[in-house]
């Protein structure tokens, strides 16, 4: 009985997974907060799929855009700022790019 | 294997990542992320137990639930995002390491 | 006008403190600490008058918000052992804000420490008289954010990290709560904890669930392996903030288990959780004793006595287990319950009475206080007197809970748990002496003491007397709490 | 930062992911062995919603029937902004100017953008009480639209005073606190909306908590995001 | 609320409000502070006086209370709980007075006096409390109070003591819980009159109701200083002195005699306890207890330690009293409560003034104290006196009532540990005593300038609830028989009759045929030697004359008493103030032979008690009880032991020549021929001869007595010092009067003509030895010698037993005595007592020969004697002659006849003969032997004397020695360091352990719910 539509979700939720699980594998702290934001986008298409459109319209709002606004924010906040209080000073920037 | 099922063991399988994100990753952020992960995975659990009712309309009371959900974890982030952008200004830490030195 | 308030008092009590936060943030300090004065004194009045309905009726208050009844909309009930507990949180919380009110600088920095507070009072007050497990999320995140709120208000580097962390292993509590609700409400359908009493059975979804809200609650009430977050955060606190985390916040989620526990019949449920319970908070008054007795800073080692109380309270569990008649389950229910309280009047007192004492002496180091009772005599003796209610010595609330912990470990033929009870009685006594007798002591070089204002030397003593007499006159506490744990350990029984 | 902050320990790594793998799989079992067969509340909500005063039943839910859950959800919210604020240091929402310079691109995007959300904003509003919409969205499109202004360098964040801002945050959930307890003075218990005031009164709540999460979103961001002033700026600030 | 009501709440409430009030004064105003406590003090006795009388009157107890934990915490009153009250509270008052005067320069006042008052209002909280709940709330309030008050100086020491006391009592706190509760669980727990425990639980929970009794007798042991609970109490030393008197001697550990006392008469009551078989280990235990602390008490050289030690041993009295369990034994144990509680607290005072006034606590710097300090240190010694037992002072009174509480329990082993323990506490109080009036004090104590007046008593404050107390305790003793004493008071708490526990019978005096031949003797020769000695000089001269006359009216009392009880009072009084004249002159080494004298006397003190306990339980006379009684034999032996050490019998004797020489002079006389004979009176009196015949104790006395005869006979005729000789004649006299006494013993229709011969041998023996001695006197000291010679010649003939003299008359009715012996007896004795008589011959010539050649360097030590001196000798004289012949005894007659017969003056004259014969062979043979050589090293050494020598230096040795300081108790190691916890605890709170522990958490739950 997998109907078409049974594919999408096992499709859905099969990128959910992965995405969340890349999110946290992954070393620079940016690419983590991006892929967060496209995990928030991918989480209300799957609200879509199970007929909450308020959910979806609220998780796209909130969920994808202020949080994730917000990460970003704090990201730029981290790796822009000099620390001007603190004694610990921070060579390079906030994340590492390794391979 | 129903729509409800899959959607119920994303859920299961997303809140361990988002643990696993919390406990593991170090950097103050990651921990976010994860506890906003984990918010998730829930929410997919309820609205997919929501969707239980057959006909076009879920059950309204675990969207509801949800809706709050969203609005407290995004609360909730806002706040620890604010307080991780103070101790960062502060010490210049971006994770709890520097405290278990010197706890 | 009495008639009419009286059938609306609970919604009443809660609309006054939230509007009191809302007011404390638009105004400056000076005001703010006002409407707090203000919405304490009226917050006890009303609590109290709740109270003497509660008693005199003798009945389950039930309050259907929005009138829809429980499937639908939200029940608040307040019984015996809300009342009580509502009743700790409005005496506790008094006095707080009259030391508060003679504590801080009236700088800004401080501004916004009264709304805070009033948030986390109207959290406690919406806690302890909820009937529904989804209004209790929300309830636990408000208390938590108010709580992480006060914790970091200081700004210093150590409750910043503090407040982290407790933030962190809150929501996460929060989360696996949240979790388990999800778990119940897909096996019963329903979120009031009268319809789940009727309506829960016993499968692998609604075992899970309890098993996952008891876990995030055990992380927020701190039991022994997740009390990591607790002493940075009590100890770095400010002492108002600290006393009110010990005395009251960790209360509220420990009262969630109660009730949880005893509407899903816990140990039956999952076998063995009860006694998991037990074994953890045996673990707790052991491990907390002995890093307390350890410590170098006064507030430090305070916040790790919470941790070793908070195993006492968890006794109670294995001991309703084992109970084979209604009275044994109620004798242990309600030991667990009145520690609960006399913890809290005592706790409270002690933080209060440490800030005041780390406000002369300058110093948190337990070094710098020696022979402290000759020139502050007043916090010294309600230290002592604080103290004496945590070891559990006869004239204090802490000897009436042992009592009652003993009495039915003998009962139940569980004698072990009491052996626990008396040796944690012991430990306590180790640190608690070895302070007492530095208070008695003389210092290496004459200490000097700053000028304390008369409030926060008086107000910790009020505190430490009452624990006091509810040690004399614990009759009514229980009496007040004897009919409602009998009717929640009745529906266990069935 | 020493990089290997970034990669945790190798022991710990794989306890955690053992522990976690094994949690997920009693999770899976405790999961799937939810019953399919409704056991909600659907039904008691549908016979209610025309009483409820909205016809969109989410809504009805969230400002009727667990209203209470939305008015300590409202609370949260403004706890979560006094938090934020509390852990300002020099004082209230800063007036510094967040962007040195208006870059033409964003200029113009905001230009467009703006109305456009505002009005998508009023709609969501309006249509929430029928369908899908509500506050909390109309609110969080506002909130964007406020943060994209301020972003933008069009509007310097001091162009309100801090009073009128607390003010705003502060009148959503007053309103709807107040509104919760009128009809205790008709004798009926809080949050009991009479029949014929249910939608009137829904309606005020939502417009007001618009305006609301509206200026805590964008205080979220301004408050913390702290002003660049000059012994700040450090390289080019991407 | 009625009258007692309020009472009872006011008597309560009244500490705990003055507490408050002191608390809120502040440190400044020490007016007011000692209003408030005097007037606190003031109300609450008045209050449970008032309780006291109510019951008194026979009114019924009430009692009130609020519930709490399906107890109710309330009070009541009845006669238990109102004593132990009524002491706390009047000695409260007391001490309110005594720690205004001692903490005058001390810091905290404050602090000092509240906590004070909150201690004794939990006391009398304890007294009050109706049931084990409320005790047990009072009882750890008590713990609380006390802590401050003991760590109160600060100092490293008091807190260290402060925390030992904290880690005894806390435990014992903790096990009294768990017993309280389990007790409650079962059902039991209130105050009910003989015991509230459910009836049929006694024998379906046993063995849980015995481990109840373990755990609260455990809980109360702790405060009551049982074994090895005990190490608190000398450790509390550290606190000042008033803390020490009230808490530490009165109100703390009483307290936990008070719990004992509750826990078995009303908790469990003396049947179910003796039914579930616990008295018994804990009687044991408190036996043990005592001796250990009494042994503990002798090391210890600082004053207040040693006291506490003496306390843990009296406490220790109390339980043994209740465990024994019998209402003779309780009562007296109640009334100990009372007696020591008096005895004690005057100790303590005493000891806390002379910390504060002479700066001393140790017992090695006690000398000479008592004329520093003449009214304190009288109190001390009264109250030592009593706590030994001493009668008539309150201490004997409820020892006495032990042991017959404990005979009447049918158990004799108390009555061993009494013994010993009387003994050990005369040996480690006495020398303190001994110390403070005999030793030679501190040049600086004596030049008081300004104060005038050599002696400077402590500032008043201090010194007068000293003299209140100790008065008190001394008055108690004998005014026992009144109905307000604590001894009635307790024997109508356990129905116990009054005529048992109050040891003096109503009528206990009675004047027999021995008496009055007694009484003659004794009041001529103390009258005698009163007259030679009253003028001697010396510094110490009141107190030698103030010895001498309580020796004097000692030995009187001894002739009259009759009751076991009063002789026993007037054989310590004479034996005890004896000591005063052998170690009063200078002369003897310090103190030696006074410390021989009173180790021996002691010891004769303590096996009398034991004996005079037998024979007086019940009714009638001893010597009935005695025989009928079934520790007969133990009683005659023990008998014959005590009397035997004061006649010098064989073995015993060591004390004899070295108290006689060093006796101070004139007095040598009265304690020669009257106090030892009391020894021979006693035994006439007590034993039980004329009943039932005893062969076997018969033939051991006889053989004793001769042994002793010969023996004396032989070593004193080689002595160098006429004083020892006749010392050693004395002991052989004594040794044929024992003969008569044990042919008397052998067969009962012997016994009364043996009775009258002993006694009218007696005092024949009285008078020549008083001769003699007032003799040697004379010519030590003057040079009319040749007046004495004549007199010694004439003494000396007459104890030989010369015809026409008392001794002749004396011998032969002994003689007829014997006649009724059995056969083989008769034909041994025919043999021996001729023999005993040469060896008298023998000692005589020796007395003649030593005083003749008296060399110049000896006399001219003191004044001339006056002519009252020889006055009295020739009274003397004329009595050794004349009286007995005058006597219308019918042995008397019988034997003058036959004296004046040709037979019978052959029969005396024959031993005689030999004897002079021998003694001028000797003197020939020595002469020619050793040319030059001084006579006395051919003294033959008595081997006793060495034995007592040894053991006296072994004494010595053992007793503190002055160097031995209170070194610091070697500090156990810290605890063991529990910092390495810390590191552990600092790992777990890393955030990765942490949470990874919340997951491990998380999935141990939910593998809960698979199972």
């Amino acid at each position: 009985m997998n109907s078409p539509v049974l594919w999408l979700d096992i499709l859905v939720v099969v990128i959910l997974i992965l995405l969340s699980i890349r999110i946290f594998s992954e070393a620079s702290l940016f690419k983590s907060v991006v892929l967060f934001i496209a995990l928030g986008l991918f989480v209300s298409f799957a609200w879509v799929k199970l007929a909450a459109p308020d959910i979806a319209l609220t998780e796209a709002a909130l969920g994808a855009g202020v949080t994730g606004a917000l990460l970003l924010d704090t990201v730029g906040h981290l790796r822009s700022r000099n620390v001007p209080y603190s004694k610990h000073r921070h060579a390079e920037d906030g994340t590492s790019s390794n391979a | 294997m129903t729509q409800i099922e899959i959607y119920l063991l994303a859920g299961a399988a997303m809140f361990c990542i988002g643990l696993y994100g919390l406990v593991v990753r170090p950097h103050l952020l990651h921990k976010v992320m994860g506890l906003n992960v984990m918010a998730v995975a829930v929410f997919l659990v309820l609205v997919s137990v929501a969707r239980r009712v057959p006909g076009p309309t879920p059950d309204a009371l675990p969207h509801a639930m949800v809706l709050t959900g969203i609005v407290v974890s995004v609360a909730a982030t806002a706040y620890s995002l604010a307080l991780i952008k103070r101790i960062y200004t502060e010490t210049g830490a971006v994770t709890l390491q520097e405290t278990d030195d010197d706890a | 006008m009495l008639d009419l308030i009286q059938p609306q008092l609970p919604a009443i009590t809660l609309a006054v403190l939230l509007f009191a936060a809302s007011a404390a943030f638009l105004v400056r300090f000076e005001r703010a600490r006002a409407i707090a004065l203000v919405a304490a004194g009226v917050q006890v009045v009303l609590v109290s008058w709740i109270t003497w309905i509660v008693v005199g009726q003798d009945r389950v208050w039930v309050y259907t918000i929005g009138g829809w009844g429980a499937p639908l909309g939200i029940d608040l009930t307040i019984d015996g052992v809300s009342a009580v507990m509502m009743l700790l949180t409005a005496v506790v919380g008094c006095v707080v804000t009259v030391y508060s009110a003679g504590y801080f600088p009236p700088k800004d920095s401080y501004r916004l420490f009264w709304s805070l507070w009033l948030f986390l009072w109207a959290a406690l007050f919406a806690l302890f008289a909820s009937n529904d497990i989804f209004n209790l999320y929300v309830c636990l995140e408000l208390l938590t954010i108010s709580a992480v709120g006060l914790v970091a208000i200081s700004g210093e580097r150590a409750a910043l990290f503090a407040g982290m962390r407790y933030i962190l292993s809150a929501l996460a509590g929060s989360l696996i709560y949240l979790f388990g609700v999800a778990l119940v409400y897909a096996s019963t359908g329903v979120l009031d904890f009268d319809l789940l009493a009727t309506q829960v059975s016993i499968d692998p979804t609604t075992q899970a669930g309890l098993a996952l809200m008891v876990i995030g609650l055990l992380l927020k009430t701190a039991l022994f392996p997740m009390h990591f977050w607790l002493p940075p955060a009590h100890a770095n606190a400010v002492a108002p903030v600290s006393a009110v985390l010990s005395a009251l916040v960790v209360k509220g989620s420990f009262y969630i288990i109660f009730k949880l526990m005893h509407v899903f019949t816990g140990h039956e449920m999952i076998p063995g959780l009860a006694e998991l319970m037990g074994i953890l908070g045996v673990c707790a008054i052991i491990w907390g004793s002995v890093q307390a007795f350890t410590q170098k800073r006064l507030k430090m080692m305070v916040a790790y006595s919470t941790v070793a109380q908070i195993g006492y309270l968890f006794l109670l569990f294995p001991l309703v287990a084992a109970a084979d008649d209604i009275q044994t389950a109620v004798l242990a229910a309600s030991a667990g319950l009145f520690h609960a309280v006399s913890h809290g009047l005592a706790k409270g007192a002690m933080f209060l009475t440490a800030g005041t004492i780390v406000k002369a002496v300058g110093s948190d180091r337990l070094e710098d206080m020696a022979g402290l009772s000759r020139l502050a005599p007043i916090p010294a003796f309600t230290f002592a007197i604080a103290g004496v209610s945590m070891v559990g010595l006869p004239p204090s609330g802490g000897f009436v809970s042992k009592w009652l912990y003993v009495s039915s470990a003998i009962e139940t033929g569980a004698w072990w748990w009491a052996g626990a009870v008396v040796v944690g009685g012991l430990l306590a006594a180790l640190y608690i002496f070895k302070v007492i007798a530095l208070f008695m002591g003389s210092g290496k070089e004459p200490l000097q003491v700053g000028v304390s204002n008369r409030v926060i030397t008086i107000a910790p003593l009020v505190l430490a007397l009452m624990s006091l007499v509810i040690g004399v006159f614990g009759q009514p506490i229980l009496d007040l709490l004897y009919p409602a744990v009998e009717s929640l350990t009745a529906g266990m029984m069935r | 930062m020493p990089n290997n902050i970034e990669r945790p320990r190798r022991a710990q790594h794989i306890v955690a992911v053992g522990l976690l793998v094994a949690v997920f799989v009693l999770l899976a079992r405790a999961v799937l062995y939810i019953p399919m067969h409704d056991t909600g509340v659907a039904s008691s909500i549908q016979d209610n919603l025309q009483i409820s005063g909205v016809l969109n039943p989410v809504t009805a839910v969230l400002l009727n029937f667990r209203g209470y859950d939305t008015l300590l959800e409202i609370a949260v919210l403004v706890l979560a902004i006094i938090g934020v604020l509390s852990l300002q240091r020099e004082g209230m929402l800063a007036s510094g100017r967040l962007a040195p310079f208006a870059d033409p691109a964003l200029s113009l995007l905001t230009r467009i953008l703006v109305p456009m959300m505002i009005l998508i904003a009023g709609y969501l509003l309006w249509a929430g009480e029928k369908a899908p919409g509500g506050a909390f969205q109309a609110g969080s499109i506002l909130g964007a639209a406020g943060v994209l202004v301020t972003l933008s360098g069009h509007v310097r964040p001091g162009w309100l005073s801090p009073a009128i801002v607390k003010i705003i945050i502060a009148v959503g959930f007053v309103v709807f606190l107040v509104a919760a307890i009128i009809p205790m003075f008709f004798d009926k218990n809080l949050l009991e909306y009479p029949l014929h005031l249910a939608k009137p009164l829904i309606i005020l709540i939502e417009t007001w908590l618009t305006f609301s999460i509206g200026m805590i979103l964008v205080t979220m961001f301004i408050s913390s995001a702290a002003p660049i002033t000059d012994d700040y700026v450090r390289g080019d600030a991407t | 609320m009625s009258l007692l009501q309020l009472a009872l709440m006011i008597a309560v409430s009244a500490p705990w409000v003055s507490a408050i009030i002191i608390f809120c004064l502040g440190e400044t105003r020490h007016r007011t502070r000692f209003v408030i406590g005097l007037m606190g003090s003031a109300v609450t006795t008045s209050a449970v006086g008032y309780l006291g009388y109510h019951l008194a009157q026979g009114g019924a107890g009430t009692s009130l209370g609020i519930p709490l934990l399906g107890f109710t915490f309330g009070l009541t009153v009845d006669r238990l709980g109102v004593i132990f009250a009524l002491l706390a509270a009047t000695l409260w008052l007391v001490t309110t007075f005594y720690a205004t005067g001692y903490m005058s320069h001390l810091k905290d006042k404050a602090r000092f006096f509240g906590f004070f008052a909150i201690c004794v209002g939990s006391a009398i909280g304890i007294a009050l409390s109706s049931n084990l709940l409320s005790l047990f709330i009072f009882y750890e309030a008590l713990t609380l109070a006390t802590y401050p008050l003991v760590a109160h100086k600060g100092s490293q020491a008091a807190i260290k003591g402060g925390r030992t006391y904290l880690a005894y009592a806390l435990t014992g706190g903790a096990v009294l819980l768990v017993g309280v509760v389990w007790l409650h669980a079962l059902g039991g727990g209130a105050f009910v009159a003989s015991g509230s425990i459910p009836v049929g639980l006694l024998d379906t929970h046993s063995t849980q109701l015995t481990a109840i009794f373990a755990m609260l007798i455990a809980g109360f042991g702790v405060k009551a200083a049982l074994f090895p609970a005990h190490g608190w109490l000398p450790a509390a030393m550290v606190a000042p002195a008033p803390v020490s008197a009230l808490l530490h001697a009165v109100a703390v550990v009483k307290a936990g005699v008070f719990g004992i006392a509750r826990v078995i008469l009303d908790v469990f009551g003396i049947e179910a306890a003796s039914a579930l078989g616990v008295l018994d280990p804990l009687a044991l235990l408190a036996g043990f207890t005592i001796i250990y602390a009494s042994v503990k008490a002798l090391k210890q050289d600082d004053i207040k330690k040693r006291l506490a030690y003496s306390t843990i041993g009296q406490l220790s009295y109390m339980v043994l009293g209740l465990a024994i369990g019998t209402p003779i034994a309780i009562a007296a144990a109640l009334a100990h409560l009372v007696h020591h509680a008096l005895l004690k607290i005057t100790m303590f005072f005493t000891a806390g003034v002379l910390a504060e006034e002479v700066k001393i606590t140790r017992v090695s710097e006690m000398d000479g104290v008592g004329r520093r300090m003449p009214l304190t240190m009288l109190a001390f010694s009264l109250a030592a006196l009593g706590i030994i037992g001493i009668p008539p002072i309150a201490g004997f009174v409820s020892k006495w009532g032990l042991g017959l509480g404990a005979l009447e329990g049918g158990q004799v082993w108390p009555l061993a540990v009494l013994a010993a323990s009387s003994v050990l506490n005369a040996v480690y109080l006495l020398p303190m005593i001994g110390r403070a009036w005999f030793g030679t004090p501190k040049p600086e104590w004596m030049n008081r300038p300004e104060q005038g007046s050599k002696r400077f008593e402590g500032s008043r404050l201090l010194v007068l609830p000293l003299l209140l107390t100790a008065g008190l305790g001394s008055l108690i003793g004998p005014l026992s028989f009144m109905e307000v004493s604590p001894t009635r008071w307790a024997s109508a708490i356990t129905g116990a009759s009054s005529a048992m526990t109050v040891p003096w019978r109503s009528a206990p005096f009675l004047l027999d045929a021995t008496g009055t031949l007694f009484l003659i003797l004794a009041c001529v020769v103390w009258l005698v030697s009163a007259f030679s000695a009253w003028h001697v000089e010396g510094q110490h001269r009141w107190r030698f004359r103030i010895f001498l006359l309580m020796a004097a009216c000692g030995s009187i009392g001894l002739a009259v008493a009759h009751d076991p009880a009063m002789f026993y009072t007037f054989y310590a009084m004479m034996a005890l103030s004896a000591y005063g004249l052998i170690a009063h002159s200078d002369r003897a080494p310090q103190g030696g032979a006074g410390r021989v004298y009173m180790t021996y006397t002691v010891l004769g003190e303590a096996l009398l008690l034991a004996a005079l306990l037998i024979g007086s339980l019940g009714t009638d006379s001893f010597t009935a009880t005695l025989v009928d009684s079934p520790w007969r034999d133990l009683g005659i032996g023990l008998l014959l032991a005590a009397f035997g050490i004061k006649i010098g019998a064989i073995g015993v004797h060591a004390w004899m020549p070295s108290a006689y020489d060093s006796a101070a002079s004139g007095v040598g006389a009265a304690l020669a021929g009257v106090a030892s004979s009391a020894g021979i009176i006693g035994l006439i009196r007590f034993l039980p001869g004329g009943a039932v015949d005893f062969p076997g104790w018969g033939s051991i006395v006889i053989s004793a007595g001769l042994v002793a005869a010969l023996f004396g006979a032989l070593i004193g005729s080689t002595q160098a010092r006429t004083r020892r000789v006749l010392a050693y004649s004395s002991m052989s006299q004594f040794g044929i009067m024992t003969v008569g006494i044990g042919a008397g013993l052998a067969n009962s229709q012997v016994w009364p003509v043996a009775v009258s011969a002993v006694g009218i041998y007696l005092v024949h023996h009285g008078f020549a030895k008083a001769a003699l001695f007032g003799a040697d006197e004379i010519v030590l000291h003057s040079n009319t010698k040749r007046w004495a010679l004549p007199v010694i010649a004439l003494a000396g003939l007459a104890l030989a037993g010369m015809p026409l003299t008392s001794g002749a008359i004396a011998k032969l009715a002994l003689k007829e005595s014997l006649g009724g012996l059995p056969g083989q007896w008769k034909t041994f004795l025919d043999v021996m007592l001729p023999l005993t008589a040469i060896g008298t011959t023998l000692l005589m010539a020796r007395v003649l020969q030593l005083s003749w050649r008296v060399d110049p360097k000896q006399r001219g030590r003191s004044a001339t004697p006056s002519a009252v001196a020889v006055a009295s000798l020739a009274v003397l004289a004329f009595f050794t002659g004349m009286l007995l012949w005058v006597m219308p005894d019918p042995a008397v007659q019988k034997a003058v006849e036959k004296a004046l017969g040709l037979y019978g003056v052959l029969d005396l004259m024959l031993p005689f003969v030999i004897g002079v014969s021998v003694f001028v062979a000797a003197l020939v043979f020595v002469r020619q032997r050793a040319k030059s050589g001084p006579l006395a090293n051919l003294c033959i050494p008595d081997p006793f004397i060495r034995a007592t020598e040894y053991v006296d230096t072994a004494l010595i040795i053992h007793r503190p020695k002055a160097a031995e300081s209170g070194r610091e108790p070697k500090n156990r190691r810290p605890l063991p360091s529990l910092d390495r916890t810390n590191i552990a605890e600092s790992y777990l709170l890393t955030w990765p352990v942490a949470s990874t522990l919340i997951a491990g958490l998380l999935l141990l739950v939910l593998v809960l719910t698979l199972l």
